[in-house]
């Protein structure tokens, strides 16, 4: 079995990262499920970045096309789910 | 209409049948009520409270001259039927069961009566249901009474002089008052244990907290419309002999087991008084139909050899203030139901009046 | 890569932990969401501004910009737009905007790489592929879950449909496996990747139930999230290593703790469900009810101007007198008013409620009679109903044949969130069913009610 | 020792200086302990008890004639102290301040006597103090005789036939009985609310769920030995009118209050219980000494226009049985601490003995 | 570095980190540790077998054997024979072993760097200074903090130490930041650096006081984890960077949490410290006591056979009643067997207590008097002792003099442990301190009793 | 400012071991904190990898009798910690 220094380093960065992840949401309240899922949800939006720079190194048309409408999937991605869950959690501030 | 509310005459009884509270709402549907001067002093409640919530006061006579319909609490004597005009009706405890004479008396001068006591237990009837409401505050007295008579306290108690043990409270019967026994004794500190013949009161004790006695091999019993039927002798014996380790032991006993209709069982012999505590003490609140105990005798005191059996009728007319009020509300939604403020719609239809009506048209009609 | 860019890339990829961390707890949630969020915006111009391919610059940035505000805008006017109660379907659009995202993303490259013909090595080929698929299946999933909540498609079911779906998966894989190991590879085969893996997407979640769509779109969220991975793989760029996986790994246990939650396997949910009914748990009598979580109930009084507890039969038989006190006061703690509602008839004996609640200690001026509370149901933001039933049944208004009907009963059923603990769907004393349990506006919490309220103090206590 | 139990003479009086199980522990210790035949039946103790415990049942003449130390309970009368033997030591209550001729007479028989009532209440006392044990009784059946009285029941009670508001106890004195009154009145459910003049009761009534009425300026209060120094006029007014609001809603109204010597102060006045609630009751349990109601006279029941003022002094003995346990126990230690078998060690520098010795050698000692 | 080894180390790290996790439970404490251990074993043997440098397995092996069964035959038997309560000691030594070979592991690569004439990157000379200096701190701060707790060595404090040590702080990390420069090379210097390091940690120990030293050896041990790190570092092991920042980030935090739950800072725990007195908590009478958190008392019940809780006067006046009930049912529920044990004079009047706990429904049957319980205390493992003093202050049978002389009392006293519930070190009514508070098994928990018995019930809850 | 691509998985690794430790000690109670710094303690000596390398590859008797101590060094710590830690926590034994 060959594994590749970067392999290894993605490996244990995904071992830990799921660690991670598991002592985060352990005990999250079942409400919160929604907004969290949709927090996450605006985080994978990170993807935007890939097609920036898709983008910003594209030089035929149909890249800067594809690049383009990437980035506005992304962005879509990453405000709407930003905004959409700052909304659902309009309900968690207190009220005087 | 015009209802009238005599002074109680039967002896001990303090309660009255209207308490200013409901005068004052009887007045709103129209109705004017004729109040006997005096009626509420044991109850607590002046001629001018009264005379505030818009009674008419006056003298008995004046009262029975006026009132097409009496509000009464206690079973009528037969002077006070005597004295009533013709055809004047009459809404008041009764138990029509046990006094078949009076039946034919009140039949006989054409009042229209309807017996409180012979509600049906129906969840719509309980705001009206007087046994529910009395036999609730007889439940608590009876328990601050047997507390005032024990030469024990009922709580627990270590102090700097030895330990007090708690009192052994024991009840028969889980029905309203038993379950408001239960409740009181506890609060004060008492071991409590419960005995009916009703199996699903089991889980009703255990929610109070009590100690439920179970009899072994009892079927359902029969339930009526709220009342229980009479259960077998074997079923009795056999209740007796689970209860008596209890019993021996008790320095409380409450009893309030009824069954429909004639007499209460009998759950304790004197055989087995005679074997009980020195000082303990039994309250009897079957007296009136009775007694649950062979030694009770109604409204008395009987010391044997050291154990006390008391009689008490009077338990709930001892909380004469709560007792009339409820009473009295209790009364009220019961002549809304039946009557408005032209008088009352005798709906023989209807469950409720047709169960509770029991002399109408000069007939006994159960 | 060397430059502050990296730097910023660390900053983000703490932000996307912490936002997840702090998005765990109510009192927290919000300032979660605004770090990630924050760190985003960091990752992003960075990227725009700092990126250096073969040592130049980013080019097309007014495209890349117009780009930005042309999503930015209609991402920002759609969640704003979206109804509190379309949350869940705009949640899955979004996401299925990243797959799609992704997908594109291998597909440039993938067009890159065989234009400039230097060999791909495997790691990228796989990164590739995977990102295609991944994305193209959530892409699609998500649209297809969009559609579905919206109403605007039913479940589709047909016979072999598993089998179809399963032999789709394999030719899928089978295609990708065979473009990475280089057997099969041009554009045009690709797009029939891509279109293998949008089609597998659309099949996987057609036959869904509603109720199980949440579990779904968790799922697809955490394929996003290693779609998103894959691409960071492709550039070896951290951020979005660390957001994808975080994403993948956080949102596959979310999805695993949903199922939980609803007690269902996620492959029960994903599989099992084939076929079976839609909805909540139904009831004999035909209308279906909500189950709740204590965690749930107890974010909803926790938050909750008022609070109105209801005890009945059930209290007693629990004898959870004494937590419900409690409840009572971890509840004011946190500044909601809580008060009882006592019915006349609650319990099995006169003021058998009022003995109880005097036991563990109850304030006499919160315990409010019917005809007083009955007025403020309206206004109030949950009942809590324990061990209670006739005495909340609207049958006794609305069903002259019912046994009850007359009787005069508290109005739960007229506040913004009714919870009902009791052990089951059994009646009570009059024996008869209660249409409460079946409002919309009303959620069952079954179990013991001392077992349940106390899990509720803890909740609450926790929160 | 020769110990000597008579049966109690005094009128209500239920209890007995001795119990079977304290009968054991003395004769264990060396004592021989003559006891009246009949002595404990009140209290639910028959002879055989005693018999199998070792007690010499004998008459009354058998029991003086015996005894070198007569254990007693209530304050021994004329006829009593005169039936004596000469040179006979009594363990009694005795109240010593309130009854200076009954120490003179005591003192011309040559008794030696110990009031029990006079006991320091320190904590090596604790296990001999009769007030503690026999005023938390009292206490307890306190209240439960106002709450027999009272035509209302105390807890809050949500009904089909209505709302039933708790009933409002008020409390004079947080001492033993007032403490224990409160406990027990909040235990059946009623709004309790109590006044003292001692600051630190506040507290202690608060730890049992009760309102403290707190008189504006009051400065601490003179204790000494545990008992409570009387408090001036202008205080007394000032806790009237603060108390006033209270009484005049209360139910069931508890007084306790007692100072060094003397009489009681009077905190209830005639006027303040006319404008009482008709149907309250008043359970004045200063009677014996003089009362904390104006109007309260010992042992009677007092009409006054619709309140009921009750002045028992037999509460404690209404609790015969635990009280004569508690009692006996308390006396027990007393003895084991002035006494050994041979006879009494009149150890006078000893704190104990000192302070209830109140006749020696012919002498009053205060 | 290919292979099998590889995965083995990620095997091995990922028990390092379940470990940790598992060890933050008393329930899974035993389990976290023995999979850590088996953890390691794998790494270890892997290596040993696996390992390859340039092509070729290691050699020497029957010498690494020896060594290992050296010092684990001494490890094993040191660990066994060690008492109970001296335990921390055992702790600080082997960590100081830990430092110690870190720091000869980097003697060791400087020296073949030196011999083998290959340029040293700068992060290798970096890595191999850190773990020197951080290495031969701890090596020699754990040997002197083991020599406090045993007792053969006292505080040593004098005027300017703290000057004197800083001033030798910044010349080690001057030497060494020289070193990894080039600006000093050679082995004499590393050795001189080797010499500053421990002298720095002697004497960085050397003036904290014995109470502090707990959290002075969980400094230093992540100090170890650092320099096991800058180890991984060096040779580019995955499994040692892991175990060592691991065991570095997790014990600051745990550090951290340590002074917080003294309610103390760590500055002040290492600087502030100088001079003052050591000891825990003084008393006005001059005896100190031990102060205990809920979380410790909780474990302590939790895992006791039998715990009497002694009520008084502070649990009226606090109403913690109903709380005390739900702590008696939360320690049964994990098969502790609760009684109470009454006094006749707690509280303010007769029976008090007794009507306390019958309102919150404790059972008759577990309320014990005094002369019953009290030949039980010498077996119970825990007493709690609720808001009472008198009715458990030993003056009373040992003081003549005491106001309270000749009232029997509750022996709390003869029991394994006592935790102690008040709001502060005040008398109770007859107005006299309590010696029991000052004895060595007795701790006091402050702060309004119902207060400290709820988060009693929620710690033990989650235990 | 100059990182490169190790130091910078390193600085990843670092800070997510960080959260990962912070979320793992974040409550554990007192009565703990002496076996998890044991249990932390026999951790870190994995060190041992280390000088067992060393004295695997060392070829010169000084390396070698140093590579040996520093091995006993390490097995003290590995072997001593845990079975000290085990130790401890007997009293979390549940007694039956
Ligand atoms: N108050 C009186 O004087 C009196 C006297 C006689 C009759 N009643 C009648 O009794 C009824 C009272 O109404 P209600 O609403 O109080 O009681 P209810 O209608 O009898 O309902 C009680 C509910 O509590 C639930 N329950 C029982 N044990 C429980 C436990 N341990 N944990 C959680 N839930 C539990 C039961 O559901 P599950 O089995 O699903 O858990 C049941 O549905 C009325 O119909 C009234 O007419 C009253
Ligand atoms: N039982 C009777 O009949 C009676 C009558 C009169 C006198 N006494 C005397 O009263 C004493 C009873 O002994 P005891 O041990 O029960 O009581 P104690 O000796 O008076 O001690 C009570 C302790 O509780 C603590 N405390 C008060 N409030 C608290 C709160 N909210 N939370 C936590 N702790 C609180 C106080 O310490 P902090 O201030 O530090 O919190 C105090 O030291 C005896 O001396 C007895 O002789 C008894
Ligand atoms: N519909 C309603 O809402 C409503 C209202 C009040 C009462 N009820 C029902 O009415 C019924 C009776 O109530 P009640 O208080 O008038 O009862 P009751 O006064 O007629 O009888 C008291 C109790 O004695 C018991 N009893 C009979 N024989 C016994 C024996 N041998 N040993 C021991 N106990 C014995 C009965 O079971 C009953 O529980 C109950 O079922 C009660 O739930 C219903
Ligand atoms: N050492 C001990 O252990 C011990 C044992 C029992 C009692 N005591 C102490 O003895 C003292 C008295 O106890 P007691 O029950 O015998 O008291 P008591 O019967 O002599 O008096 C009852 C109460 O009446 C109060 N009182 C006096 N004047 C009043 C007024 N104007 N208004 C309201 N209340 C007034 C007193 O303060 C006292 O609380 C208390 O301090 C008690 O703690 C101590």
């Amino acid at each position: 079995m060959i594994i590749d220094d970067a392999t290894l380093s993605l490996l244990y960065l995904v071992i830990l990262m799921a660690f991670l992840g598991v002592e985060l949401i352990g005990h999250v309240p079942s409400v919160l499920h929604t907004p969290l899922m949709s927090g996450a949800n605006a985080i994978h939006g990170v993807v935007i970045i890939g097609s920036i720079i898709v983008m910003g190194i594209a030089d035929d048309t149909v890249s800067t096309i594809l690049g383009f409408v990437a980035v506005v999937l992304g962005t879509l991605n990453v405000v709407g789910g930003f905004v959409v869950t700052n909304r659902m959690l309009e309900m968690f501030r207190r009220k005087e | 209409m015009k209802l009238g509310v005599l002074k109680e005459t039967a002896s001990r009884e303090r309660r009255v049948a209207a308490v200013p509270a409901v005068v004052a709402k009887l007045v709103s549907a129209g109705h004017t009520v004729h109040i006997e001067s005096g009626a509420g002093l044991h109850a607590g409640y002046t001629d001018e409270m009264y005379q505030a919530q818009g009674a008419v006061l006056g003298s008995r006579q004046a009262v029975i001259d006026s009132a097409e319909c009496m509000l009464h609490v206690a079973v009528p004597s037969t002077e006070e039927i005597d004295s009533l005009r013709r055809g004047t009706s009459i809404i008041s405890y009764i138990y029509p069961k046990r006094h078949p004479q009076l039946l034919e008396q009140m039949a006989s001068i054409g009042a229209d009566v309807f017996a409180m006591d012979a509600l049906p237990r129906t969840t719509r009837a309980q705001t009206m249901d007087v046994l529910s409401s009395q036999n609730n505050l007889a439940g608590y007295k009876a328990v601050v009474l047997g507390a005032a008579e024990l030469g024990r306290i009922f709580p627990l108690m270590m102090t700097a002089a030895g330990t007090v043990p708690p009192a052994k409270v024991l009840i028969y019967g889980a029905g309203v008052a038993g379950l408001q026994a239960i409740a009181t004794a506890r609060r004060l500190g008492a071991q409590v244990e419960v005995t009916d013949v009703r199996p699903e009161t089991k889980e009703q004790v255990e929610s109070l907290g009590a100690k439920f006695i179970t009899v072994e091999g009892l079927d359902a019993v029969n339930v009526q419309g709220g009342y229980v039927a009479a259960v077998g002798s074997d079923v009795l014996d056999r209740q007796r002999t689970a209860v008596e380790k209890s019993l021996l032991q008790a320095d409380l006993v409450i009893s309030t087991a009824l069954v429909t209709g004639g007499k209460a069982p009998v759950l304790i012999t004197a055989d087995q008084v005679s074997r009980m505590k020195r000082g303990a003490v039994i309250i009897d609140m079957a007296a009136e139909a009775g007694g649950n105990c062979e030694l009770t005798r109604a409204d008395d005191r009987i010391d044997a050899n050291g154990v006390l059996v008391l009689g008490p009728t009077d338990l709930a007319s001892s909380a004469a203030q709560n007792a009339s009020e409820l009473y009295a509300k209790n009364v009220l939604a019961f002549l809304s139901h039946i009557a408005t403020a032209d008088g009352i719609t005798y709906d023989l239809s209807d469950e409720i009046t047709s169960a509770t009506l029991v002399v109408h048209n000069g007939q006994v009609r159960i | 890569m060397d430059g502050i860019l990296p730097l910023l890339y660390l900053l983000a990829s703490v932000t996307f932990v912490l936002g997840i961390k702090l998005l765990g707890s109510p009192k927290s949630a919000r300032l979660g969401n605004l770090i990630a969020a924050a760190g985003m915006s960091v990752a992003i111009i960075g990227t725009m501004f700092l990126y250096k391919h073969n040592g130049k610059p980013l080019h097309n940035l007014e495209w890349i910009i117009a780009a930005l505000i042309v999503g930015g805008v209609a991402g920002w006017i759609m969640a704003m737009r979206v109804k509190m109660t379309s949350m869940p379907q705009m949640v899955s659009f979004f996401n299925g905007m990243g797959g799609g995202c992704a997908a594109l993303i291998s597909i440039l490259e993938y067009t890159s790489a065989t234009q400039s013909a230097m060999p791909v090595s495997i790691g990228h080929a796989l990164a590739m592929m995977a990102g295609l698929i991944i994305g193209g299946v959530s892409l699609s999933g998500s649209i297809i879950a969009y559609l579905k909540l919206e109403d605007r498609l039913s479940d589709i079911r047909f016979g072999g449909q598993q089998f179809v779906n399963n032999g789709l998966l394999v030719l899928t894989v089978m295609v990708g496996v065979l473009l990475v190991t280089g057997s099969l590879s041009g554009l045009p085969m690709l797009y029939l990747l891509a279109a293998l893996a949008v089609l597998f997407g659309v099949l996987f979640v057609l036959p869904i139930g509603g109720a199980d769509m949440p579990v779904v779109i968790s799922l697809l969220n955490s394929f996003t999230g290693v779609a998103a991975a894959c691409g960071g793989f492709l550039y070896d760029n951290m951020v979005m290593l660390i957001g994808g996986i975080l994403v993948g790994s956080a949102g596959t246990i979310l999805t695993v703790v949903m199922c939980n939650s609803m007690n269902r396997s996620l492959l029960n949910v994903l599989i099992g469900n084939f076929g079976s009914s839609a909805g909540g748990g139904g009831s004999s009598t035909g209308g279906s009810y909500r189950e709740v979580t204590a965690a749930d109930a107890a974010v909803m009084m926790a938050y909750a101007n008022r609070v109105v507890i209801v005890p009945g039969y059930g209290l007693a038989v629990a004898q959870a007198q004494h937590v419900c006190h409690q409840l009572e006061h971890e509840l004011e703690t946190k500044g909601v008013s809580v008060l009882y509602a006592i019915h006349p008839v609650a319990g099995r004996m006169p003021g058998h409620m009022n003995v109880l609640l005097a036991e563990a200690d109850v304030a006499y001026d919160k315990l409010i009679e019917m005809e007083e509370i009955n007025a403020d149901f309206p206004t109030t933001d949950v009942v809590l109903v324990v061990g209670a039933n006739d005495v909340v049944n609207p049958a006794a208004k609305t069903d002259p044949t019912s046994p009850i009907y007359g009787m005069p009963i508290l109005d739960a059923e007229l506040a913004r969130q009714v919870v009902i603990m009791k052990r089951s769907m059994k009646a009570g004393y009059a024996g008869i069913d209660n249409e409460l349990f079946y409002r919309p506006n009303a959620a069952m919490l079954f179990g013991d009610a001392k077992a349940s309220l106390s899990s509720l103090v803890n909740e609450v206590k926790s929160l």
